[in-house]
């Protein structure tokens, strides 16, 4: 049945631009391995890096295997607490899909739903919404993060601090991250809500809600779908961002980021595989994802073919 | 001329609110600007007849044939749909549809041709069974000369033409009395149109539809109607039996809208073009607002607006028509 | 100074040499001395910026070792941490409650004013000022008086012997200066007043600030008036705080800056390969310890119906669960000093009985564990901080490691100083990494009175997780009032001896201090205080 | 049909899209001429190739569309060929081009002055005052009152009809020899494109100059053109005097879109109609593209792929209309 | 136009208001001031005294209008951490900051505009997909990531500019600028191009999609037909098209590019409003947070407007006040 639909897929128009084009097949198999891998870190990672029993310090600092002191298992080498950096990457990036996906999936259910009700109710819903829009987007993303997430830590009790800290960067993430959602369905949906298609229906006695539903919203989808995917690349960014100021996940859970701040902290001293490795992870990711994102847009934009 | 009416139109006004904002306003001391798009127009269609609405881009047809499928409120006046007999013999009110201009952005094109024709039938439930509801949409797509089989692909697979038949299709799954067609054929090929106004005509006879056909082309509404109404800036100025309109158009507009239409059957005339341009519906001209590109123009045009009259079979709005 | 200059190119060179000749042309107005008119400039990179130039306002020992630079108290100590005159000359005690002090003559202050016994009282008035942040780091003042223009003396609220040390950090202002100034009392945030002292200094020190750029440069010049005579070689000292370590040591590397008192440990070898730098590296006074929450309950652990830290079984069990030896030569790079006391062998009051570990035993750790009735561990969270004791984060998470090993649920909480300090002001944390250097004096009265006594008065303000004893607190203040120097030592030993008996701590390390130097530096002083001197520094 | 040498001349033109799908033949065999000071009328339906002609002729034909075959000639000379700097100055200088919508033709930031300065100056030298004077006369030629005021104004400042003459004094500004004059009057409300088509019309006879007008709309064409061009599905069907293509079309594809157009004078019950519509690009039938709709397909039209007769003028069928279609 | 201003300006001010509650509630609600203020040993009268000094006893609508008209009048307090007045505090960094955006802005804009037309021009060139490549790596690498890897080459191992700080700065009145220097000008290399890289790749990939948007319009084709050159028809016709987003996108990044500066400038030690605001965070000093949070925020919406603004100068249809109507 997937098999089916996946061959369906790849004889169609934008199959076909997929298949021609190296970049996007390449990208799409680099992001279905890492996050397979990620997916499965619990399984064919050496190591739990969460698990204090499994670390050993006398672990600590062993360059990667192939380098002169290299020691098996820990083909990537290990941190200054003797933690497999595979292991960690394989867990980080996990946890950088994670927040990632997260923070895209909030931020779009959210800005569908608002830039919708905007688009097609107009009049003073769409103003308020809108003027709401104005204000977040008034202050600059990265900023309304750090301070959701410095907020957040000074209000919420210290025992709540480490657990929600993924729940904290995905809500501050979102918390601008919706607006360009909102704005691209309002701008198509008010577009989609003038087509004849649409007013047939009203002609008919389709209910609003009925029509904004089941006609207008999935043909205001395509741009968001693009605009997710370039978001995700986005969001990981902002994450590892927010990770590396050290108002994102604590080094208890490292995501990517974190584990660059920590690396970071070993550039000079020879340790250097502690920050090259995630940040050659991170970049990969948030490439491919881009490079993924910039394919479909262009395949997905009739002008262009 | 015996045939029942279906359609009333008493005095209908459609205004459009088109001001600069308020702030513009208070500063420019500019005053409040209103669109007439629609500007008291009053009219009857018979039952199993067609009326075609003739006019250029902005006169207000399009606003007209919105007001009577029920998507634009009138500002004023009425439009009223009379009862008619259904097959239970019962008298109800007739549902009207429209068929829309363009083909490619009247159907969802996320959706199946079967689920487009059926919905009305699921939302009006006027079928509870599904495959009642199969069965009829099936029949539907067969009657405006599509396969059975359609139901299943989705509209891009579909040509122009055949996309409008799939809105008639749509259109006649509500058992829809009186068709608003606005434009139906103008992004269709000629070959193409030629199609789409036998099916219509076709329809016509066969289920006894009213149309009220709105269109800028003269040629097509000449072969399509029964009764004409030429409309300019939002109001009719020549109504009347389409036949005789065309064979001798009395408002110096429609002569001079039927001389500028190039004809195919004349290759090469000579003639002279309407001279001047559409004024704005904001700011019509004072009078008729005709007058700056009537030859006839008189003093008296200038001053008043000519109302619609009775002339003989027709109504004529000019002071020169006597 | 030049081998920077070799690094900067053509472009850069023209800039330094003419920020060189502007300080030149400044200092050459004092009608210095040729020697200092040779004076080199030395780039100081800290790991962080000085609070403010206000010596009271923050009770901040970073800030109050650099601000020593400008300002100078009665007494201060020398390299070796011996206590030696300064402002003062003399001194002699009247009474056991009342300290005379003869002053320096004919020193001035920066601005000109002349140094008097004025400025001593004026600087104690405020420094002990009931707003003022510094209050507690003179904690037996009671009164001050001018005897003349150079005597005072200083009344103490009972026998007291260790104000020469606390003095050593009482830095001296003008009064004129803050008179003028409206600033003779402190900074009071609560009134949103900013003091003038904040941002202008006008000590006796044997250097001055030229300008101030809070987090970018703090330029300190020489004081060509300084009543001492200079060991230095120094015209000018730029201080620029770069908090991100990396930078640090690239600055360093690429000889942006010539000396930085915080050298990560990590960096060390590459640091000391690089050509042209020099690392120093010792032990400081500050020792590490774990410290257990001996409430009545714990806020974070799954045990709620007791506090397993009262067994002194379990306390054991977590001393002995840790392997010091792999905390050294990972954590802390071989470059920490094992330690079974809780202070430092420089500091008065250290027995080297005391220094002797428990050994690191896994299996006894588990049957203490199952004897004080936790045979499966019990949860409790680990309190540390990420800006805070040399590598904490490594330390603390290796330790996490082993306790985890020893079948117990640790979860580390790591953040920043300023979000972990109010949580352990209140109390609210299981156990907690500490670092207690007894600065500013320099003997164990300091921790035992503050960490160590039970909360009363001006004692046992850090003593966060009520680990105090009758028996201790008695023994704590038999030593405070104590004067003979023997006495007072065995007195404070009986103290730390129950500490060590009870496992009520568990000691650690002595953190290492790392600096390093450029070539350039000639001469340095590294005291176990970890404070820089840059008045006995000398430059090629 | 003008005696004189050919102004333009097109000779098998081919043009192909080379897609992921394979290849497209958009235009197969495209053969007329025009002579100078003559319209030819390039009529067919959407997707025919009318337009890609146009474009082809004045090279401007975007990957992945190119010519695959034959020659355009101008007055003599090979265009096709030419390198692009020098087709550069053939465009404007002696090819110009009108498009359908004048609301997108202008560029909407400069005024109309500075477009037609610019154009004039490219092509011809001339100071920038004489092509100012220049301006204001090409637009008062093209009927736009007050053009001296008019010329500093941005193209938002006109209305649809005035934009549409300001393209068309655009197009002759360096008086070239040749139009290609791309459904010029499509987006023009109707009373409107009779004053275009007359403009244009008069300009074109009063300059001499060749003009390929290419619509959808038999009736332009029947009132403006000397000759026409039937297109289907990228081929030439049917040459001729518009007269006998309007009133005698040999070709059953031209014979059936006269008979579907709706006539004025009189009201029939069906209109003649041709089933089916025009096949895709990608899926055009052998032989004769018009074969599977013709009614008097036979088996060599779904074989042979008919040809215009020698002399460029009639119909390419094997079954040409035989009487003269009732009038 | 003007009632355009007028209507731009109360929108501004509608967004600071807004902008200003938001900091109030910060201000306010995360952690209390007076806890902050006090040390521990304080008194319950002393807190109270300070809750009326600080104006904590009024309503809450009360509070906050003071703290408009103190923010209106540039009043944010005491930082916390420095004592300082937070307006002197932030004035003091703000050149370090601005100097450093605009030499990004700069950057990008004369890096970013040309190799868009470049790379829209030439789009199937092996040049043009390779700059194509290179700016989707550029928005994809972490600008710290870029940061440090630039210190590492450029200072560490090549020795050829400073790792962290403005190097000597002139002080023109209340303004300090590094850009009168040599060593000023070398200490802005690094953070120049860090914090510009990102910009560049966006002002390329906005300039590149718009110019390719454009060259498709008629208007162009039309250009083309004509004959017109095509260095013309790029840059006069096409280009200047394209101009108005990268107008808008620029003048809304600015607001981006100084909240983003102070990722740049943690990794580069660089004296500016960031590394101010990155310290408030680690201390929880409030009164520096809420500060720069109303700060950034009015350049922000200061520049849309202006943006809006220069749309009327650019676009001529905007320049009159006529209704359009279909």
């Amino acid at each position: 049945m997937a098999e089916g639909a996946i061959r369906r897929w790849l004889g169609s128009d934008m199959g076909l631009s997929f298949r021609a084009s190296p970049v996007a097949v390449a990208s799409l198999a680099v992001l279905v391995l890492v996050a397979l891998s990620a997916l499965l870190a619990p399984l064919i990672a050496p190591q739990n890096p969460y698990d204090l029993k499994q670390v050993f310090i006398d672990k600590a600092e062993i360059p990667p295997i192939w380098m002169r002191d290299g020691e098996w298992p820990f083909l990537l080498g290990t941190d200054p607490q003797g933690r497999d950096v595979l292991s960690s990457i394989l867990y980080g990036t996990r946890m950088s899909l994670l927040i990632g996906v997260a923070a895209v999936a909030v931020s779009m259910t959210i800005g569908v739903s608002i830039g919708l009700a905007a688009g097609f109710l107009g009049g003073w819903v769409d103003n308020l919404l809108m003027r709401i829009a104005d204000t977040v987007l008034s202050i600059p993303t990265l900023l309304v993060a750090i301070l959701v997430s410095a907020v957040a830590r000074a209000l919420l009790p210290p025992g709540l601090r480490e657990p929600f800290a993924a729940v904290i960067l995905v809500a501050s993430i979102s918390l601008t991250g919706w607006v360009q959602y909102a704005r691209t369905v309002r701008a198509s949906t008010m577009v989609e809500r003038r087509k004849e298609y649409a007013q047939a229906a009203r002609i008919i006695g389709v209910s609003s809600a009925r029509i904004m539903r089941r006609h207008i919203l999935p043909n205001t989808l395509t741009p968001v779908l693009v605009a997710a995917t370039l978001n995700l690349g986005l969001a990981i960014l902002a994450e590892a961002t927010l990770s590396f100021l050290g108002v994102g996940m604590p080094i208890t859970q490292p995501s990517l980021g974190a584990l660059i701040r920590i690396g970071n902290q070993y550039l000079f001293s020879g340790v250097w595989w502690l920050v090259v490795f995630p940040a050659v992870q991170l970049g990969l990711i948030v490439l491919s994802v881009n490079l993924l994102g910039d394919w479909l847009r262009d395949a997905l934009n009739p002008k262009l073919n | 001329m015996s045939d029942p009416i279906a359609l009333t139109v008493q005095d209908a006004v459609c205004l459009f609110d088109v001001s600069p904002p308020f702030l513009d306003r208070v500063l420019s001391g500019a005053r409040r600007r209103v669109l007439r798009a629609v500007d008291g127009v009053s009219f009857t269609v018979r039952r199993g007849r067609t009326l075609g609405v003739v006019g250029e881009s902005g006169c207000g047809k399009s606003t007209l044939a919105r007001m009577i499928v029920g998507l634009q409120p009138p500002t004023a006046g009425t439009l009223r749909l009379e009862d008619m007999p259904r097959a239970d013999g019962s008298l109800g009110r007739p549902r009207v549809q429209m068929i829309f201009q363009d083909p490619y952005a009247s159907l969802n094109p996320r959706w199946r041709v079967g689920d487009i024709v059926a919905e009305p039938i699921r939302e009006l439930k006027l079928l509870q069974d599904e495959a009642a509801v199969q069965a009829r949409v099936a029949q539907l797509l067969e009657t405006v000369g599509l396969a059975a089989a359609d139901a299943a692909r989705f509209p891009h697979a579909f040509s122009g033409g055949q996309r409008q038949r799939i809105s008639i299709a749509r259109a006649l799954a509500t058992e829809a009395d009186v068709l608003v067609c606005d434009e139906p054929t103008s992004a269709l090929d000629v070959s193409v149109q030629a199609q789409i106004l036998n099916l219509m005509r076709r329809l016509q006879a066969e289920l006894g539809l009213t149309y009220i056909l709105i269109s800028h082309n003269l040629s097509v509404v000449r072969h399509m109607s029964d009764d004409i109404a030429i409309m300019y800036l939002g109001r009719f100025v020549e109504t009347g039996p389409a036949e005789e309109v065309f064979a001798a158009p009395r408002h110096p507009y429609t002569r001079l809208l039927l001389e500028t239409i190039p004809d195919v059957q004349r290759p090469n005339r000579d003639r002279q073009p309407l001279s001047g341009e559409v004024p704005s519906p904001i700011d019509p001209p004072p009078g008729c607002p005709f007058h700056p590109r009537c030859p006839q123009a008189e003093t008296a045009c200038r001053e008043a607006r000519p109302a619609l009259e009775a002339h003989g079979g027709r109504e004529v709005a000019c002071f020169l028509v006597r | 100074m030049l081998r920077s200059l070799g690094r900067m190119g053509a472009a850069g060179r023209r800039g330094w040499l003419m920020g060189a000749a502007v300080a030149l042309g400044l200092a050459a107005f004092g009608a210095m001395p040729a020697e200092a008119q040779q004076g080199k400039v030395l780039k100081w990179g800290a790991a962080r910026e000085i609070a403010s130039l206000d010596p009271y306002s923050f009770g901040d020992t970073f800030t109050l070792a650099t601000l020593n630079h400008v300002y100078e108290g009665l007494v201060r100590y020398t390299g070796e941490l011996g206590i030696e005159p300064a402002l003062a000359e003399s001194w002699e005690t009247v009474s056991p409650t009342i300290w005379r002090f003869k002053l320096r003559r004919g020193v001035a202050f920066h601005g000109g004013e002349a140094f008097t016994a004025d400025d001593v009282v004026a600087s104690l008035q405020r420094v002990s000022h009931e707003t003022s942040p510094l209050k507690g780091n003179l904690p037996a003042y009671k009164s001050s008086r001018k005897i003349d223009d150079h005597t005072v003396e200083i009344e103490v609220t009972g026998p007291y012997p260790l104000l020469l040390n606390d003095l050593t950090n009482i830095f001296i202002l003008s009064k004129t200066w803050m008179e003028k100034n409206n600033a003779l009392l402190p900074t009071d945030s609560g009134k949103g007043i900013k003091g003038y002292a904040t941002d202008n200094a006008n000590g006796t020190g044997p250097f001055m600030v030229e300008s101030r750029r809070p987090d970018a440069r703090t330029v300190f010049v020489v004081n060509p008036k300084w009543w001492d005579k200079p060991q230095h070689n120094l015209a000018r000292i730029e201080f620029t705080p770069i908090a991100s370590a990396a930078t640090r040591v690239a600055a360093m590397l690429s000889g942006e800056i010539d000396f930085t008192n915080v050298a990560p440990l990590q960096d060390l070898p590459r640091l000391s390969a690089a050509p042209g730098v020099k690392v120093m590296q010792s032990s400081e006074l500050r020792t590490v310890y774990f410290a257990m929450n001996l409430k009545d309950q714990l806020p974070n652990s799954d045990v709620k119906d007791r506090n397993p830290f009262k067994d002194v079984r379990v306390r054991e069990a977590l001393y002995r669960a840790i392997d010091i030896d792999a905390v050294h030569r990972r954590a802390m790079r071989g470059l920490s000093r094992n330690t079974g006391a809780i202070v430092a062998p420089a500091i008065p009051g250290y027995q080297p009985a005391q220094d002797v570990r428990l050994p690191f035993d896994l299996d006894g750790a588990k049957k203490l564990l199952a004897d004080a009735g936790f045979p499966n561990g019990f949860g409790f969270t680990l309190n540390c901080v990420s800006d805070g004791l040399v590598n904490e984060e490594e330390f603390c998470q290796a330790v996490a490691a082993m306790w985890t090993r020893a079948g117990l649920k640790v979860t580390l909480d790591l953040a920043p100083r300023s979000q972990q300090t109010p949580k352990r002001v209140r109390g609210e944390f299981d156990v907690i990494s500490f670092g207690w250097a007894n600065e500013p004096m320099i003997d164990a009265y300091s921790i035992l009175i503050q960490v160590i006594r039970s909360k009363s008065g001006t004692g046992g303000v850090f003593n966060w997780g009520d680990w105090g004893r009758a028996d201790m607190d008695a023994l704590i203040d038999a030593a405070g009032v104590e004067l003979d120097r023997p006495k007072r030592i065995a007195l404070m030993s009986e103290a730390l001896n129950i500490i060590k008996r009870e496992h009520l701590f568990i000691p650690m390390h002595q953190q290492p201090m790392a600096w390093a130097i450029r070539g350039n530096v000639a001469a340095m002083v590294q005291a176990s205080d970890n404070k820089p001197r840059l008045w006995l520094t000398k430059m090629n | 049909m003008s005696d004189a040498a050919p102004l333009l001349s097109v000779r098998d033109l081919r043009v192909v899209f080379d897609t992921r799908r394979g290849r497209l033949v958009a235009l197969d065999g495209v053969s007329f001429d025009i002579a100078p000071g003559e319209i030819l009328g390039v009529v067919g339906e959407s997707g025919a190739g009318k337009s890609l002609t146009g474009t082809a002729v004045i090279g401007l034909l975007e990957p992945p569309g190119r010519i695959d075959g034959g020659e355009i000639l101008l007055e003599g000379r090979r265009i096709d060929t030419l390198p692009p700097a020098e087709m550069r100055r053939v465009r404007g200088r002696q090819i110009g081009a009108i498009f359908q919508d004048p609301l997108t033709s202008l560029h909407p930031l400069l005024t109309v002055g500075a477009q037609l300065e610019e154009t004039i100056r490219t092509h011809l030298p001339l100071s920038r005052a004489e092509a100012k004077a220049r301006a204001v006369a090409l637009l008062r030629e093209v009927g736009i009152p007050s053009a001296e005021t008019r010329v500093s104004q941005y193209p938002h400042q006109f209305s649809g009809g005035m934009r549409q003459r300001v393209v068309i004094a655009l197009a002759l500004a360096a008086e070239p020899k040749l139009i290609i004059a791309d459904e010029p009057t499509t987006a023009l409300d109707v009373s409107i494109q009779a004053q275009i088509t007359a403009l244009l019309r008069r300009l074109c006879r009063q300059h001499g100059t060749g003009v390929m007008l290419v619509t959808h709309d038999m009736g332009v064409i029947a009132e403006t053109a000397d000759r026409v061009a039937v297109m289907y599905a990228g081929r030439l069907v049917e040459l001729g005097p518009v007269d006998q293509v309007v009133r005698a079309p040999r070709h059953p594809y031209t014979a059936g879109l006269m008979a579907s157009i709706p006539r004025m004078g009189a009201r029939e019950a069906v209109l003649a109609q041709i089933e089916g519509s025009m096949p895709r690009l990608g899926a055009i039938p052998p032989g004769c593209a018009f074969s599977p709709r013709c009614p008097s397909a036979s088996a060599r039209c779904t074989a042979e792929v008919p040809a215009l007769p020698p002399g460029g003028t009639g119909a390419a069928c094997w079954h040409p209309v035989a009487e003269p279609a009732h009038v | 136009m003007l009632a355009f201003l007028i209507r731009r300006l109360l929108n501004a001010a509608g967004v600071m208001l807004t902008v200003a509650f938001l900091a109030f509630m910060i201000f306010r609600f995360v952690g209390d001031p007076v806890e902050l203020m006090l040390n521990e040993q304080a008194t319950q009268a002393q807190r109270d005294e300070l809750r009326v000094r600080l104006g904590l006893d009024r309503s809450f609508p009360l509070q906050y209008l003071s703290f408009v008209t103190n923010a209106a009048r540039g009043e944010f307090g005491i930082s916390y951490r420095n004592q300082q007045d937070v307006i002197v505090l932030i004035a003091e960094r703000l050149p370090a900051t601005l100097e450093l955006v605009l030499v990004a802005t700069v950057l990008s804009l004369a890096i970013g505009i040309p190799l868009g037309v470049y790379t829209a021009i030439a789009r199937n060139s092996w040049g043009a997909q390779l700059l194509q490549f290179g700016s989707v790596l550029g928005v994809s690498l972490p600008s710290f990531a870029v940061g440090i890897l630039l210190i590492l080459v450029f200072s560490v191992t090549l020795g050829w500019l400073p790792a962290f700080g403005r190097g000597e700065v002139v002080q023109i009145g209340w303004w300090s600028t590094g850009l009168l220097t040599p060593s000023g000008r070398m200490a802005l290399v690094l953070p120049g191009i860090t914090l510009s890289l990102f910009q560049i790749t966006l002002v390329m990939r906005l300039v590149r999609a718009e110019m390719l948007e454009t060259l498709r319009t008629d208007f162009i084709r039309f250009a083309r037909a004509r004959g017109l050159r095509a260095r013309s028809v790029s840059f006069r016709h096409a280009l200047r098209n394209c101009l108005m987003p990268v107008i808008t996108v620029t003048g809304l990044q600015i607001g981006n590019l100084i909240a983003f500066a102070l990722v740049t400038e943690t990794v580069f030690q660089w004296p500016g409003m960031g590394l101010l605001f990155v310290q408030a965070v680690t201390f929880v000093d409030i009164p520096v947070m809420a500060a720069y949070l109303m700060l950034v925020s009015f350049v922000f919406v200061a520049l849309n407007t202006l943006v809006d603004l220069a749309y009327a100068v650019v676009d001529p249809r905007l320049r009159q006040d006529s209704v359009k109507h279909g």
